[in-house]
């Protein structure tokens, strides 16, 4: 691999990000994947880099999960959009942040469906006033969180008590880092670095100690794929793909794996261990998973954040071996209980992979 | 008192091993016959077939008739020996008897008769005595022999005299059982002379003069001469017994036993049985079937002649490229003077390579013909050569014939091809399901216009109806008048597919046909001897460059005496051709078609 | 009095034209940008079909040329003033030259492989362009990996940044596939033992000897051409690479890995061509390069009257073509000449 | 192992890498016109089992080259060997020998 080479293309796809005043909108389903993530980011922003984020109670789904399950045509995909940017501008906010990475592709390509058809968005306009008598202002600048947390990683790590480097051993985290299909491979130059070698994820990753992992399957969908998963029928196709993408990562022994989507820390999450289960395979060391995290929970780790706090214990596939690497203490005794200490009880250990 | 000496034992060993050898083989043939050619043979040993076959026996075995038929120098070759011996056996035999003091003679006693017997009381030139006749007799005989031998010696270097560009390469076995035989008379012309010569009697015309000659010249040593060359006698004469089995000379019992089988009425058979072995056993390695052979001759393909392939089958060193690797055209079974079915032992070769795999034709459809009176059936190839289905449909309309046109929408294979590949199980399938279309048809004719096709329908089909090669059948239209013909002036040479002609033995009728609308000329190898075309489907192991120079070869014999047109019957000839040809080829059908008058 | 024409661009096109030119009779002055004249053909180890060595065809020229025309090298052209009749070129080196006709010779670039982001070129350790290979070739070193192993499968991408609407090439650069054939041979020739493939979508063996030098990689050197265009690469542990491509030929994706993967990569016009053609006002095509007179008929010509063109400025040429068409444009000129 | 009403989908990728070549191998060496097609399918248009069944034969070739030996299995089985297909052919593959050598490579490696 010639670093100088992907440098070279980064240079190429440098993005501009706001730095501050940002009006945040949230995915559907991660609060349910990985419930701390969005709240960690808007503490991160807020308490440690004082930042002016801003959600607005009436904001929605953009809808792009029903329209990439070509359930929502793209007119009313349009039109909810066009509320939530009408939300922004009665905010008196102008950069656009999501917390989901469909909604970022599926802004970016309204933005610029508007910029190639103004007639288009002339119509939107109207299919918005007349449903809600609003109007509204295209934003300044459209940003990924992760974007947000690219822009700040160097502060994020000048503050954070933890580095991406084995405590025991001092050698760096060796990091599988993989980036939604929606964020830059439909637009390359809306995604830091691009969408062939795309540097959000990665640049967090050096700059907080770690070591990227190229492998061959890294451009390769995780296998969320809306339709293939959502019909139970087709969860094999889903699976054989997050399978092909394990295979491939699996001779260079990652530490964990970074994401900036919902649904891909939740597929390399679920689908170790359904793996496991159907197959009696494990992809990590010893007998156990491959940690997979969202670049919140990273940032949390980083700032030193109780990994419970996180919610790193609702993954299933067990986060210890890696707290272990970075000598993050945790208390197991606590990994169950609820915000008010009551114990919320233990779930199934997995047949295959090492449970703790 | 038994006269014996030590130096009998290596032939006597010889002798007793060969016969040892020969009943067993024969036992063991016979034996493997199926329970109804069993029967065949038995009934076959008591009746007068029994005794044709012995005619045949002498005629071809000893005399070899179909030799003298092919080149008169290559008969006589081969006729001195072997009657030559024959004759020299019998008559030693009835010779031994005069000196004979037991009932029982042991078997070397008359072979080596001049060593135990001379005979001082009757001189050479006494002929009209007994012994003497005898003595001249057996003197005649050998130098008889000795003449075939001299013969055999200049065939070495100049076997084009005998008819022959090529002769066999021969195995270890082969040269040492031919050095043996080579030994055998000379040796015993110069022990019996120097014996005679020692003893001052008991030779005849040739053996005493030259036997005198060397008492003056040897001595006393000439003794010990004779003595040591009768020691060479009887070792040639072992060495040969023993190694004839492994030998190209093994045909001569295996031949025997052929001839009969053939006599007695048992059929050959699709996979290996004991008449393959017993006519793979009887391939005399005569090599006349390595110049015929256009591989050879056209394609410098020098290692996969009917000679060589029987003998790696017999040797059990066959390849499955070697025995792809034929035409199956038919020459060489054509001119084989012991009559090998050797097209029929390539494909039961070709059936045993032919492996596992099942072909999987679940995917025929149900046949669902028209009825008509006539089936005319292209064939795959034919579909190749549109302007013949053009011609016949045109012939046939003209001749207002109610037909139907089998497979018009493409074909089902006749099987024929896949019969050439050995798999003659799986070509069944694809003959039911053609047998089916054509039964269906209700029709009492089917003419086809591939020759291939005509003979598997013939050969494979069973079909009660008659069954016509498109010549054949345009020969009857015209005849009966449905036709009317005008000549076309133009030169032809007429080329004999290889499953019309030698396949089919329809010769007649093509020529007929052009006869009635042009002018024919002289090809050189023609009927019975005709080119293959080179596009045959009986070979699978070669590349296209090999095919085509067998293609020019055939078509410079062709074209020798410039025709205009080149006129074949076989879609498959037609289109080989038509790459390579500087002049028009056509089918006899579009011959025809082109002259019906406007 | 003497008329002069100003050839711009030593090129193989260049310099046949002024030896044609001063054949005829014609005052010639040879502007080169580089130290030496020969263009892209002295980056050629061996030419196709035949495979002789190029220096042979640089060496013809270059004789060819001899005393009897005006080389200058090193030199840039800043403008041009087009006159009634004639050219004031002003040089970078402060010269100004004066000239009755124009010729346009300035040929090509070749396209930056970088661009096709997807093949990892100058990421990956082991993904060459074709020129790479030529002058590895050419230089004699020895070819391995950039590990130093001799590769066991070599992999050749046909039309990298041609025929390619995200390469913002639609043209056929034509000459590739037929370079590709040849150095898939010279590899097996090199390394016997090597799995050797080429990914095409077309091959287009346009001239002559060219199929026939296809058929020979085919059936002599067992050269595999696997039909349909690379998708994406990566790089495996051991720095091999993993290519995807559809196999057409099945519909199914298929995916393979090579040791060494070269690309293809094709004819892109120059700046400094549109850049001179910008000054003369010449029209450009859509695939930016530039237009003749007319294409059948007038194709040295441009609507300008004494500014000319021949070889690759016009799209991609082979050698021969180039030679060809430089003596065209040099019957053109003199003919144009002999009017003023 | 459980059950969760899926299993993992087959991939559908020809694995080059992983493929077997021996067959592949033996047909280079006993047919080296395989060698030469160009893949025109000429063959397959032509085909007589290929009018009444999915059959191409050119595909039989092009499986052959990757290596992908269960399909070629079943797809020889189909051929009537017919040899309308070389007749055809522009570039001189020999289809018949190719049939019956993929068969006995086959036979071979089992």
């Amino acid at each position: 691999m010639i670093i100088e080479g992907k440098k070279r293309l980064w240079q190429e796809y440098q993005k501009e990000i706001a730095d501050d005043r940002y009006f945040y909108v949230r995915s559907c389903v991660r609060q349910n994947f990985f419930p701390a993530s969005e709240k960690v980011f808007l503490r991160i922003l807020k308490e440690e880099l004082g930042k002016d984020v801003y959600e607005n109670a009436a904001h929605t789904t953009c809808s792009g999960i029903g329209y990439h399950s070509d359930v929502v045509p793209f007119e009313t995909a349009m039109t909810v959009i066009a509320r939530q940017f009408s939300l922004m501008t009665e905010s008196g906010y102008e950069h656009f942040v999501t917390s989901c990475i469909t909604s970022f592709g599926l802004y970016s390509e309204v933005l610029e469906t508007w910029k190639h058809f103004p007639d288009v968005l002339q119509k939107v306009r109207g299919y918005l006033k007349e449903a809600t008598g609003r109007t509204f202002e295209l934003p300044k600048n459209v940003a990924h969180a992760s974007d947000v947390i690219f822009r700040f990683r160097n502060e994020i790590a000048s503050r954070g008590t933890h580095r991406l480097v084995n405590h025991l051993t001092g050698k760096p985290l060796r990091v599988v880092e993989h980036i939604g299909c929606h964020y830059s491979k439909m637009f390359p130059s809306k995604g830091v670095g691009g969408a062939e070698y795309p540097y959000v994820l990665v640049g967090m990753i050096e700059d907080w100690g770690g070591e990227v992992i190229d492998y061959p399957e890294r451009r390769h969908c995780c296998g969320f794929g809306f339709r293939q998963y959502i019909v139970r029928a087709n969860r094999g196709y889903s699976i054989a793909n997050s399978k092909k993408k394990f295979e491939s990562m699996k001779p260079y022994q990652p530490d964990f794996i970074l994401t900036n989507c919902p649904g891909c820390p939740m597929f390399f999450d679920r689908w170790q261990y359904a793996l496991s289960e159907m197959e009696g395979v494990t992809y990590g060391q010893n007998g156990e998973g491959i940690p997979v995290l969202t670049y919140e929970e990273l940032s949390g780790l980083i700032l030193g954040y109780d990994p419970w706090d996180l919610g790193l214990q609702v993954h299933q596939v067990p986060v210890e071996p890696l707290l272990d690497k970075l000598g993050i203490p945790y208390d197991p005794e606590t990994k169950f209980a609820g915000k008010d200490g009551q114990d919320l009880g233990r779930p199934d250990a997995p047949t295959h992979m090492k449970f703790f | 008192m038994i006269s014996f000496n030590l130096f009998v034992l290596p032939f006597s060993f010889g002798l007793i091993y060969l016969l040892y050898m020969i009943i067993r083989w024969w036992t063991k043939w016979i034996r493997a016959l199926p329970p109804e050619d069993r029967a065949r043979f038995r009934k076959g040993i008591f009746s007068r077939q029994f005794f044709s076959g012995l005619k045949e026996v002498f005629l071809e075995s000893l005399v070899h008739r179909k030799m003298f038929r092919r080149n008169a120098l290559l008969g006589f070759m081969h006729m001195s020996f072997a009657l030559g011996w024959f004759l020299l056996i019998l008559a030693g035999n009835i010779e031994s008897r005069i000196y004979s003091t037991s009932h029982v003679n042991p078997p070397y006693y008359p072979i080596f008769l001049k060593f135990f017997i001379h005979d001082r009381t009757v001189l050479w030139f006494e002929i009209n005595t007994v012994p003497g006749f005898f003595r001249f007799l057996m003197d005649f005989l050998l130098l008889f022999i000795l003449s075939g031998l001299i013969l055999a010696m200049i065939k070495r270097g100049r076997s084009r005299w005998f008819g022959m560009t090529r002769t066999t390469h021969s195995q270890l076995t082969d040269r040492v059982a031919l050095v043996c035989l080579w030994l055998i008379f000379p040796v015993r012309l110069l022990a019996e002379s120097f014996t005679d010569g020692y003893y001052g009697a008991g030779g005849g015309f040739a053996t005493q003069h030259l036997g005198n000659l060397f008492a003056v010249l040897f001595r006393e040593s000439s003794q010990h001469i004779a003595y040591a060359l009768w020691w060479l006698y009887s070792l040639a004469l072992g060495i040969f017994f023993v190694t004839l089995p492994f030998s190209r000379y093994w045909h001569i019992p295996t031949e025997v036993l052929l001839i009969f089988f053939r006599r007695f009425g048992i059929p050959p058979k699709r996979i290996a049985s004991s008449f393959s072995q017993v006519e793979i056993g009887a391939c005399s390695r005569c090599g006349v079937c390595i110049d015929v052979c256009q591989l050879g001759s056209a394609a410098r393909i020098h290692d996969i002649q009917a000679v060589y392939f029987l003998r790696s089958v017999r040797d059990e060193q066959v390849s499955r490229d070697i025995t792809l690797r034929c035409l199956v055209c038919g020459r060489c079974q054509e001119t084989c003077p012991v009559g090998i079915n050797i097209d029929l032992i390539r494909l039961i070769e070709r059936y045993n390579f032919s492996g596992s795999h099942a072909s999987d034709f679940t995917y025929l459809p149900e046949p669902a013909p028209r009825k008509a009176q006539v089936a005319y059936f292209a064939g795959c190839m034919t579909h190749l050569t549109p302007s013949i289905i053009r011609a016949m449909k045109g012939i046939l309309q003209e001749a207002g014939i109610d037909y139907h046109f089998l497979d018009e929408e493409g074909s089902v294979c006749c099987g024929r091809p896949m019969m050439l590949s050995g798999k003659h199980e799986q070509a069944g399938e694809l003959i039911r399901f053609n047998r089916e279309l054509i039964l269906q048809s209700g029709a009492d004719t089917l003419v086809t216009s591939c020759p291939i096709c005509f003979r598997v329908f013939r050969e494979e089909y069973n079909l009660p109806v008659r069954i016509l090669h498109h010549t054949q059948y345009l020969l009857e239209l015209i005849k009966s008048g449905k036709v009317p013909l005008q000549t076309v002036f133009r030169k032809v040479a007429y080329h004999d597919p290889c499953d019309l002609g030698r396949g089919s033995n329809e010769y007649r009728a093509p020529r007929e046909l052009l006869a009635k609308v042009a002018e024919l000329v002289e090809v050189p190898e023609e009927k019975e001897d005709a080119l293959c075309c080179g596009g045959s489907l009986g070979i699978y192991t070669i590349s296209s460059r090999k095919r085509d120079l067998i293609t020019s070869d055939a078509l410079d014999k062709l074209t020798s005496s410039g025709p205009e047109v080149l006129v074949t019957a076989c879609p498959l000839c037609k289109k080989t051709f038509s790459r390579l040809a500087g002049i028009e080829v056509l089918d006899v059908a579009e011959m025809v078609y082109g002259a019906i008058p406007e | 009095m003497t008329r002069t024409t100003v050839i711009i661009g030593g090129g193989v096109a260049g310099m046949t034209a002024a030896s044609r030119l001063a054949d005829l009779g014609e005052q010639v002055i040879l502007l080169e940008r580089e130290e030496q004249v020969g263009g892209h053909l002295r980056n050629w180890d061996r030419l196709f079909p035949n495979r002789r060595p190029g220096y042979e065809v640089l060496n013809y020229l270059t004789e060819e040329l001899g005393s009897k025309v005006d080389i200058r090298c090193l030199q840039t052209v800043t403008t041009i003033f087009s006159g009634e009749r004639d050219f004031q070129l002003q040089l970078a080196s402060g010269k100004s030259l004066r000239c009755d006709a124009l010729l346009l010779a300035t040929g090509f670039d070749l396209f930056d492989a970088r661009r096709k982001e997807e093949y990892g070129y100058a990421i990956y350790d082991n993904v060459i362009t074709s020129a790479e290979l030529e002058e590895l070739f050419r230089s004699g070193a020895p070819i391995t990996t950039r590990q130093g192993k001799v590769p066991k499968r070599v992999g050749f991408v046909h039309c990298v940044g041609s025929r390619d609407e995200k390469a913002g090439n639609l043209y056929c650069s034509k000459v590739c596939c037929v370079t590709g054939v040849k150095q898939a041979i010279e590899i097996k020739e090199l390394f016997p033992e090597a799995e050797v493939f080429g990914f095409y979508m077309d091959l287009r063996m346009f001239d002559r000897h060219f199929e026939e030098m296809y058929y020979e990689a085919q059936q002599k050197w067992d050269i595999n051409f696997l039909r349909g265009r690379v998708s994406e690469c990566a790089e495996n542990q051991d720095q091999s690479i993993v290519l995807k491509i559809e196999d057409t030929l099945t519909s199914r994706p298929l995916k393979m890995t090579v040791d060494l993967l070269v690309l293809l990569v094709g004819f892109v016009p120059s700046p400094e061509t549109l850049r001179l053609a910008a000054m003369l006002d010449l029209p450009v095509g859509e695939d930016r390069f530039l237009e003749p007179a007319d294409e059948h008929t007038k194709s040295t010509l441009t609507v300008k009257p004494g500014v000319f063109l021949a070889g690759a400025v016009k799209g991609p040429f082979s050698i021969s073509n180039a030679i060809a068409d430089a003596g065209t444009a040099a019957l053109q000129i003199h003919a144009y000449l002999k009017t003023l | 192992m459980k059950e969760f009403g899926y299993t993992v989908h087959k991939e559908r990728l020809i694995d080059y890498d992983r493929n077997d070549k021996r067959v592949l191998n033996h047909l280079k060496k006993h047919e080296p016109s395989v060698l030469t097609c160009i893949a025109c399918g000429s063959c397959t248009a032509t085909c007589s089992a290929g009018q009444l069944v999915d059959f191409n034969i050119r595909l039989v070739q092009t499986l052959l080259r990757r290596g992908e030996i269960e399909p070629l299995k079943k797809e020889v089985r189909k051929c009537m060997l017919c040899g309308k297909c070389i007749l055809i052919c522009p570039r001189g593959v020999n289809m018949r020998n190719l049939i019956l050598a993929i068969q006995t490579a086959i036979d071979k490696l089992q």
